[in-house]
């Protein structure tokens, strides 16, 4: 059963240093309330797992929480690349980044694999693409009964799952809606899982069919409005597309992400507060010489 | 009407739409792909069936999206599937006509990088990555490519090879098991490349108006073949280029800037 | 892009002597209308795929369209055997019936293999079970990264899958709701498909995530009001439970058996008919005569 | 309230209804398991979460499935899934439990027979088959078997293994990779069954009320091992009686008949 907690104590209890974490959402939903606390919590050595690795993963590797990361496409969607990302990659800053990189098939069946409970997942996949030379968790086996050569991967077990969703009701059951990419394999393939919702309601009002995650199923459910901002949550808020682009002048340099960071998240206390600090300091335009 | 004035990521843009027939089931990139596949939609193929790594299956956004996960892609599909489903059911399943792909680099057998350049372990530049383009580009039952050609992107050699275009050329990619039928067109801001038939080497079958064919060489990191039977694409007609301007300045309303993209 | 055609027309030009048939729905949405019509065009040899063979290939099977049947468990839900089945894997009447048999969960991921076009399903199955002693195509694989075995069964792919649903719209895009079964992979494992609709309407109005089949992923659309009688389209019509205990006596007896197919199947010139002839005779308690 | 008379279908069915704990993840098969455990909700159990493999999570039919894919299971379940799912994230995700199981035979390790009496190739009389049972009875936590004991169905050897119990018995199951933990409990109409914890063999430990020991000993086909510590199960009370009758009048009203049941 789900408690119904706040997402500082969701962290804290549930996401510990060392571990293997996913935050998932392909482009909407995206649990960025969730990625600033991890950082607020200063969570070391974790193996972040991701298909997109977008703004989110850029804030957590440069604030030097991740050890690893295992992702599929790395950039900022819209805009270009990762400058933290490539910063880690590149020139090992803050530290060191181990990546094990796989294509968007791969990952995906692996969380499938993972909600599965099957040690690896079975594909189609990699033929022909230089992958499988640098990532040796690509291999591949044999169809017993036609011979055909198929890519193998091991299945994504993450320790905990991070989502963001629209909906739970008081009971911790979540309902999410629209674009559902792998959330619901990334939980289901986790020991642990938190999900933030935009509001807790009495009845979820599900249709047939919805994607549900019953509370039974989950570890925390935190209310946090917004919580996907500068992502969105559809019926909810509209992705902030500037944020996006405003983001790329704050990563660019090292001093100005870790002043940005400082300001924004470390110096918040909760999501909440990073969001009145967020629209005091970038009226139209403004995001750039904040990060400079 | 009337002609219009171009510029030459229109035209690029206009014959990539072209390419693509209507009733066609379109996997499709984000970015240039995405432009050009629903272009096609609005003007010469209304029923394309545009569907995109996120989940919307049949997506007819009024706008281009920014994300590969924009909210219009999903209130406008058809359904919304989880992308486990569109990667396992609808790609891997068989059923994509044309996968349309962006890339950062290609070879002279269309095999493309996205990953990058420099070696793998100490890289000069870090790309973002594969994304869906290795399924997309082995299990379509054919492929296009668009990208602006420079010789920075169509190089002699790539540092690595993201997704198989034909590989070694010849028969290779068959030899390698690869089910899907491969780059049919390479299309860019000069002209458009298709493989030969047997070779499978990226030839300059069509430049557009106003290129030289010493341009487009000069533009590529390989011995360009040229076919003997050279083309001059046809000017984006004045319906194309009205439809694309429209649907560019209905997105920059919308997004409030310019429509690149990627995804995530 | 599916046709939208009379269901006579759709079985005549789909469904082939020799053909693997897939018919599904999990108790709701049996395409008992199809089945009628392969009977009524009698169809021959053909390979019978489906989880639950109940008494729609109790009918298909007792009039000789199969030469195999591919299953997991096979009854008559709620009431008990069935005879028709029974008989001819017990007495090879009205000829030898080849069997091949599975788990639920093997089947089920044998139509999720086929969507995927794999050639095998990978699963945790059949341990301990006397079931691969017997069916040669259950066997076992090693996972490549961990060393532990698993179980792999071919996937299933279909010449044809059929099944009911709700809706159509007028371009044959199909929607389907509540119990769903294997249906989706069912008709995604299949070359082609026959689905019969309660009702052709203007606009789908499908809720957000549900269980659309695009008409360009289907072969034929058809119109088939009741089309799953005596099994149930929710939001339409109810099981007829008595249909089923009826069922018993009629499919005890060979003679009984024939006696009521002709009546009911072979001498109606469709599904409507049928449900008229049967309305005739059978008032309540009427079937067991009518079946002797 | 006062005690009510009631038949040895009734406690046994009450008695397979208390040993399902409120808020445990159940997976449900048709017919008797799906009485008691529907029962349990109704009473002592109001948030056991019942899953059944048609794809209903977290059913609260009012009145029993006749089959297991009735509408009353989906209009009353917290989400339907798809029966792949049913399997794969759920059952096979090692999210259930208890499997709530009936049979056709059990033998003296609890291993299922639902298959064939007779030889496979030669059947004296074709059962339904697995239907679900083989992977439920390998990967639940653990696993309740509720059915009527008799010679024919309590036997020294199965004809057919088609779900396996504790196998040859003692760390046979175990040895042989299977994770769940297996059959805690056999209820039948004379008592309760409960493996031996180091030889897993069944052992009578709870003897019905009015029930003699020899009595089950003449409907089991082994010589049957006795509990020194045997009890006698508590006679159900009569909340539980008028709950059960209840909800099978209900039944019977809805339906038309009694509740019995199948899968498909």
């Amino acid at each position: 059963m789900a408690l119904i907690t706040p997402l500082r104590e969701a962290v804290s209890s549930l996401v510990r240093d060392g571990d293997t974490v996913a935050l998932e959402g392909f482009t909407h939903l995206i649990p960025h309330a969730a990625g600033h606390e991890i950082v607020r919590q200063a969570r070391k050595d974790l193996t972040l797992v991701r298909m997109t690795p977008d703004l989110v993963y850029d804030q957590l590797i440069g604030m030097g929480c991740a050890r690893k990361l295992i992702f599929s496409w790395g950039g900022n969607p819209g805009v270009g690349s990762l400058h933290r990302f490539r910063d880690a990659v590149e020139r090992e800053w803050p530290h060191r980044l181990e990546i094990e990189e796989h294509s968007h098939a791969g990952m995906a069946n692996a969380y499938v694999a993972g909600a599965s409970n099957l040690p690896f997942a079975l594909l189609r996949g990699y033929t022909g693409s230089d992958l499988p030379k640098v990532n040796p968790n690509i291999r591949f086996v044999e169809c017993p009964f036609t011979g055909e050569k198929l890519a193998a991967i091991p299945s994504v077990r993450p320790d905990v799952t991070v989502i963001h969703a629209q909906k739970a009701d008081r009971r911790g059951n979540v309902l999410l809606w629209g674009i559902l990419g792998v959330q619901k394999e990334a939980v289901l393939a986790a020991q642990r899982s938190i999900v933030t919702v935009e509001e807790i309601v009495d009845d979820l009002e599900a249709p047939p069919n919805a994607c549900v995650l019953p509370s039974w199923a989950l570890s925390a459910v935190c209310h946090v409005p917004g919580g996907a901002y500068p992502s969105y949550a559809q019926g909810y808020s509209e992705r902030d597309n500037r944020f996006y682009k405003d983001w790329d002048p704050v990563a660019r340099s090292r001093d100005g992400f870790l002043a940005w960071m400082k300001r924004h998240v470390l110096d918040t206390g909760d999501f909440a507060e990073f969001r009145r600090v967020l629209a005091e300091t970038s009226g139209p335009g403004t995001a750039r010489q904040e990060g400079a | 009407m009337a002609e219009l004035d171009f510029s030459a990521t229109e035209i690029m843009t206009v014959a990539a739409s072209r390419l693509l027939k209507n009733g066609t089931v379109c996997f499709v990139g984000i970015g240039l792909p995405s432009t050009a596949a629903n272009l096609a939609r609005l003007t010469h193929a209304p029923d394309v069936v545009l569907i995109y790594e996120s989940g919307p299956i049949g997506a007819k956004p009024t706008v281009l999206p920014l994300s590969i996960g924009d909210g219009d892609l999903a209130l406008t599909a058809d359904t919304v599937v989880s992308t486990p489903e569109i990667f396992r059911y609808w790609l891997q399943g068989g059923r994509i006509d044309v996968g349309f792909l962006g890339a950062a680099q290609v070879d002279r057998f269309a095999n493309i990088n996205t990953t990058v350049i420099g070696p793998y372990d100490d890289p000069k530049v870090r790309l973002p990555g594969a994304g869906g383009a290795p399924e997309i580009a082995a299990q379509a039952k054919e492929v296009f490519i668009v990208l602006k050609q420079s010789r920075k992107a169509f190089v002699d050699r790539l540092p690595f090879v993201t997704s198989a275009g034909f590989l070694d050329g010849g028969d290779a990619r068959e030899k390698a098991g690869i089910t899907g039928g491969g780059p049919t067109a390479v299309i860019t801001d000069l002209g458009i490349l298709t493989p030969d038939p047997v070779t499978r080497e990226l030839t300059l079958t069509s430049v557009h108006p106003g290129v030289t064919v010493e341009q487009v060489r000069e533009a590529t990191g390989w011995d360009l073949k040229v076919s003997p039977d050279l083309k001059t694409t046809a000017i984006p007609d004045a319906e194309a280029l009205t439809a694309l301007r429209d649907l560019q300045a209905r997105t920059a309303k919308a997004h409030g800037q310019d429509s690149s993209g990627g995804e995530g």
